[in-house]
């Protein structure tokens, strides 16, 4: 398998960024309106579209919680997401992988003694998928649950970042990705205090170089908190004036 | 009392005792001895044990379920709050209901109001396979607690049922040896939880592990690992 | 369902209180492991790891098949976690799906080995395109005493490295796999061993730092963090998900904790497959 | 009684959008409340929404939340489970109401005790999927709420169809249960359920108090049948369009969609000139 030239000597990327530049994030909040809280999220080519029910009955109540809210995830990836179509079993690793990460991260972000014996239902539906999955699926799921007035300690950014010819890179697409000499780092932070809510890491990186790509990937996230923020502003000012008038 | 006999599960036991009286006196059989057509049999694998006076056969085996049996003590872990009483694990295979009033000067007004995960001590007042197993905080002839109740602070841990069995006699060679070394407070439950309460936090896991080594040892094998704890504490 | 009972107030209070003077229920020190004993069997490729009360199965086993299509040079690799509820009570596994921590457990593995290219699957191509070394990584979890990861991961990685697949030679098209008394056996050629190092925090911001948690550690943290390093102190995977957020600056703190665990653990690999 | 030491601080805190995590206020002096949470002495949103203030009490209201309960509201709820004396009821909140049995009327008059045989039979009073027109009496201890239907008014819903609204468009108002002139009940739930019905008069039900369990629909001629299915209508494009949903502004909706066919109601262009008349209107009414 031909080395595939990931960064030109003149230093630009395979989608032509430079190595500490994010793919263009285009996000909006309340798209459905049957669900409580939605939000369709596009980063670069990987478009995701997240429905938020709840805090309502829960549907098992053998399950339900007496002093907190639980939090149920399903994530799935529409067969018509990548070129050759796949369609994912139910029980597929990865997929449950990916919907009980978002569920952990959230559980520590969301306060849940506030809606006891209640039940949130987060659903994911990956539209298209071009890398930096679970980092669209945590942004996009933050848009949602703001979106449905449900009360945060803080939003969650996500971003990833890797590490290519000695320089790391921010938000990686692909072909990035799925390159096997590429580090993949994922990276979810609660702004206002920086502190990390979910790390997750793939194939090789000097223990030494994590420091600098971890920076870059939160230098990353604030960013996106940036464009959320804008996103719900904008979303609340319009319900604002419709309701006001 | 007989030699230590060991049984499995289907031994037939001769119950012909060595004193004179007939063969038709009536037996009392304890946990882990049954009467299959007509004869007396172990259905447990452990020790057999016979008590000439009450005729009473039993085999002690060292298993980790506890089945309750009246009048026992056993540390037990509230799970729920109903309306009349708690619901508390007591590791039997259904959990033990504590009913509020079963505690020393409880009246309708004045309940006492223990929250769920509390560790209390209790003694096993009711106790048949049909119904749920209840337990008491206090001793229902005198009223009194006589150190029943919730036990706060301090650390449990579980261990086998033939070791709480040894550590509730006064004897306890490893409870003694240890008593001398450090003040501690100890709460032995049969149904293999034990509630130990020092000062400091070192003291209390010093004794947890001394009590959960001392499981295989004899009694100078014990003094001897005890000493050695103390010295290197 | 058999729930798992949750540790009492006091345990719970008591551990906090003692790790705050940094004494723990089982007596270790905060960044000691547990007792590790592992045991390789006279069968190539099944070794099992004690890690405290902890014990897990690591079966090898291979078998000849086609390559993919994309990729006709490379042999392939296979991951099976059974996290049955033999381990322990609170699993269930009746409901069809894997459990959270099944899931959890066998991502993580699949991960430090494939993903960070432990076995060089290269090496493991017999006829380009045709024919292929496919080997299998089972995991039994017989005993869940707590920290399952740290467990596996020894156990895997030893296992591979006891593992000797037959002697293969080729003339033109033809390939002869030779028996096991005929020609002794090959290992696999592995790269580098990488080993995961879990963390445990406690207190309500997280500070109270602790490595290889027990089952009841397990039960009371509020958050994890799992980094796996080899021995050329290069970072195969981490894993932080959920629990309370943590500062930046402890996850450098693990890093240079998880590196001298690491040294030490290889060591006891290596002496296991020497005996 | 406004704080009379408006330091500019306090002034700029009312009517700014907010989102979660972003600071409020440090200033001590505030007490925090809904959608707030504190850390040390700073004072943080947890939700986007606009922040509200009253003397020294902070709080943040979301524009969009599902309905929470308050004692008093007139609500429709569905039935979803009988359970041991009572029943569970969907309120469009966050869990599902209790509509006790000692809190419904009997059939055969006020004077009739509760007997046994009336906790055996309860499905003759509600059966799952019954619509259920009841108003909030208390919070239970976990939040749900508990309904009761101790008036004539109140009690099960028949002969009509059912819209959901946005909660928030529904303002609280003295009677929820009006007659529109044109011949038909509406049931202004503040949950956002709404019941719009056939006009069945008021004596009539006093009468045989036998049947107000009936579960059978009377006769609703074709006519009445599409005034239903008009107002229904109008009430969805009121909603899509978030006009606050009152008798005044469903009147107003309804006489401006005489002129167009009911199924066109729904249609994008009618539905946003419709919403526009019934805007100009009100504001002259008002």
């Amino acid at each position: 398998m031909s080395r595939q030239e990931l960064i030109s000597p003149e230093g630009l990327r395979v989608d032509g960024r430079r190595a500490n530049e994010l793919r263009r994030i285009s996000c909006r909040a309340s798209v459905l309106n049957s669900a409580d809280g939605s939000a369709y999220y596009e980063q670069g080519n990987t478009k995701v579209l997240v429905a938020v029910y709840g805090p309502r009955e829960p549907r098992n109540r053998s399950l339900a919680q007496q002093d907190h809210a639980t939090i149920n995830v399903e994530f799935n990836i529409a067969p018509f997401s990548t070129s050759e179509r796949r369609k994912r079993s139910k029980g597929d690793k990865r997929l449950l992988e990916i919907s009980s990460f978002v569920k952990q991260t959230f559980e520590g972000a969301i306060q849940t003694a506030i809606y006891p014996r209640s039940q949130i239902d987060i659903y994911i539906h990956l539209l298209q998928h071009d890398g930096g999955t679970l980092e669209t699926c945590i942004n996009a799921a933050t848009l949602a649950l703001v979106d449905a007035g449900i009360s945060m300690m803080d939003y969650v950014c996500a971003c990833t970042a890797g590490f290519i010819d000695e320089t790391p890179i921010l938000d990686l697409n692909f072909v990035e990705e799925s390159s096997i000499e590429v580090p993949n780092l994922t990276v979810a932070i609660m702004p206002r205090n920086g502190n990390i809510a979910l790390l997750q890491m793939e194939s090789k990186l000097h223990s030494s170089k994590l420091e600098d790509v971890m920076e870059l990937a939160v230098e990353g996230c604030k960013h996106i908190h940036r464009k959320l923020d804008q996103a719900v502003l904008v979303a609340a000012k319009d319900l604002a004036d419709k309701l006001s008038n | 009392m007989a030699e230590t006999k060991v049984v499995l599960p289907g031994d037939i036991i001769d119950t012909s005792l060595d004193s004179d009286e007939e063969e038709s006196s009536v037996l009392r059989l304890g946990p882990g001895v049954a009467q299959i057509d007509e004869q007396v049999s172990a259905v447990a694998a452990g020790v057999l044990h016979s008590d000439n006076e009450k005729k009473q056969w039993w085999v002690v085996s060292n298993k980790r379920r506890y089945v309750p049996a009246e009048g026992e003590p056993v540390v037990g872990v509230v799970v729920a709050r109903h309306g009349e009483g708690y619901r508390v694990d007591i590791g039997s295979a259904q959990g033990a209901l504590l009913p509020l009033l079963a505690f020393e000067g409880a009246t309708k007004r004045n309940k006492p109001n223990l929250a769920v995960g509390t560790v209390v001590y209790a003694r096993v007042a009711v106790a048949n396979s049909v119904m749920d197993p209840e337990i008491e905080c206090y001793n229902s002839h005198t009223g009194k607690s006589e150190g029943y109740g919730e036990l706060a602070g301090g650390f449990m841990f579980k261990c086998s049922l033939g070791l709480a069995r040894r550590l509730i006699d006064s004897k306890a060679p490893v409870l003694n040896a240890l008593g001398s070394g450090i003040p501690f407070e100890v709460a032995v439950g049969l149904n293999g939880r034990v509630w130990i309460n020092t000062e400091a936090p070192a003291t209390t896991v010093l004794i947890a592990n001394a009590i959960k080594n001392s499981e295989f040892l004899d009694a100078k094998q014990c003094r001897q690992m005890v000493k050695e704890l103390l010295e290197k504490q | 369902m058999v729930v798992e009972i949750e540790p009492s107030n006091i345990e719970r209070e008591f551990l906090l209180e003692a790790l705050e003077k940094g004494i723990r229920v089982d007596g270790r020190g905060i960044y000691d492991y547990r007792t590790l004993k592992i045991t390789c069997s006279p069968t190539y490729g099944l070794v099992e790891v004690q890690l405290g009360q902890t014990r897990v199965l690591a079966r090898v086993t291979c078998e000849v098949t086609r390559p993919f299509p994309d990729r006709p040079t490379e042999g392939l690799v296979q991951f099976n976690a059974d996290l049955s509820n033999l381990a322990a009570p609170g699993l269930d596994s009746s409901s069809g799906k894997p459990s959270v921590q099944e899931v959890a457990v066998s991502r993580m593995i699949e991960r430090v080995i494939r993903q960070s290219r432990a076995i060089d699957t290269e090496a493991l191509c017999i006829l380009a395109g045709e024919k292929v070394w496919s080997v299998r990584l089972d995991l039994h979890f017989l005993d869940h005493s707590g920290n399952l990861i740290d467990a596996a991961s020894i156990a895997s990685i030893a296992a591979l490295r006891h593992f000797r697949r037959p002697d293969v030679t080729i003339d033109g098209e033809e390939a002869i796999i030779h028996d096991v008394n005929e020609r002794n056996p090959v290992p696999l050629s592995i790269h580098h061993t990488p080993i995961c190092v879990t963390f445990g925090f406690f207190g309500s911001n997280g500070d109270l730092m602790l490595v290889d948690p027990n089952l009841l550690e397990e039960q009371v943290q509020v958050s994890s963090f799992t980094i796996t390093l080899n021995s050329h102190r290069e970072i195969c995977a981490l894993s932080k998900a959920g629990g309370v957020p943590l500062a930046p600056s402890l996850i450098q703190r693990c890093t240079q904790i998880a590196l001298t665990k690491v040294d030490d653990i290889n060591d006891k690999i290596q002496e296991a497959l020497m005996a | 009684m406004d704080v009379d030491m408006e330091s500019q601080d306090t002034r700029d805190i009312a009517s700014r959008i907010v989102t979660p995590g972003s600071v409020i206020t440090n200033d001590t002096a505030f007490m925090r409340g809904h959608g707030t949470f504190a850390e040390r002495t700073t004072i943080y949103s947890s939700v986007a929404g606009a922040v509200e203030r009253i003397n020294k009490l902070v709080s943040v209201r979301p524009l969009k939340q599902r309905y929470s309960g308050e004692i008093g509201d007139i609500i429709v709820g569905r039935i979803t489970e009988v359970a041991s004396k009572r029943w569970r009821v969907d309120v469009n909140s966050r869990q599902d109401g209790i509509l006790l049995l000692s809190s419904i009327n009997l059939p055969g008059g006020i004077q009739r005790r509760k007997s046994e045989s009336d906790e055996l039979q309860m499905r003759t009073f509600f059966a799952e999927g019954d619509l259920v027109f009841a108003e909030v009496q208390s919070y239970f201890a976990d939040g749900a709420l508990s309904l009761h239907t101790r008036s004539l008014q109140y009690g099960k819903l028949r002969n009509g169809t059912f819209v959901t609204v946005f909660p928030q468009l529904v303002p609280r108002s003295r009677s929820h249960f009006h007659t529109l002139p044109c011949g038909v009940d509406i049931v202004l739930g503040v949950n956002g359920y709404i019941w719009v019905s056939k006009h069945v008069p008021a004596s009539k039900v006093e009468e045989n108090s036998e049947l107000i369990y009936s579960d059978k629909n009377e006769f609703i001629s074709d006519d009445e049948r599409e005034t239903i299915a008009r107002i229904a209508n109008c009430i969805h494009l009121l909603n899509r369009l978030y006009v606050k949903i009152t008798d005044t502004s469903i009147i107003f909706a309804y006489e401006a969609s005489l002129t167009h066919a009911v199924k066109d109601l729904l249609t994008r262009e009618i539905a946003i000139d419709l919403a526009h008349n019934v805007k100009t209107r009100l504001e002259q009414q008002s």
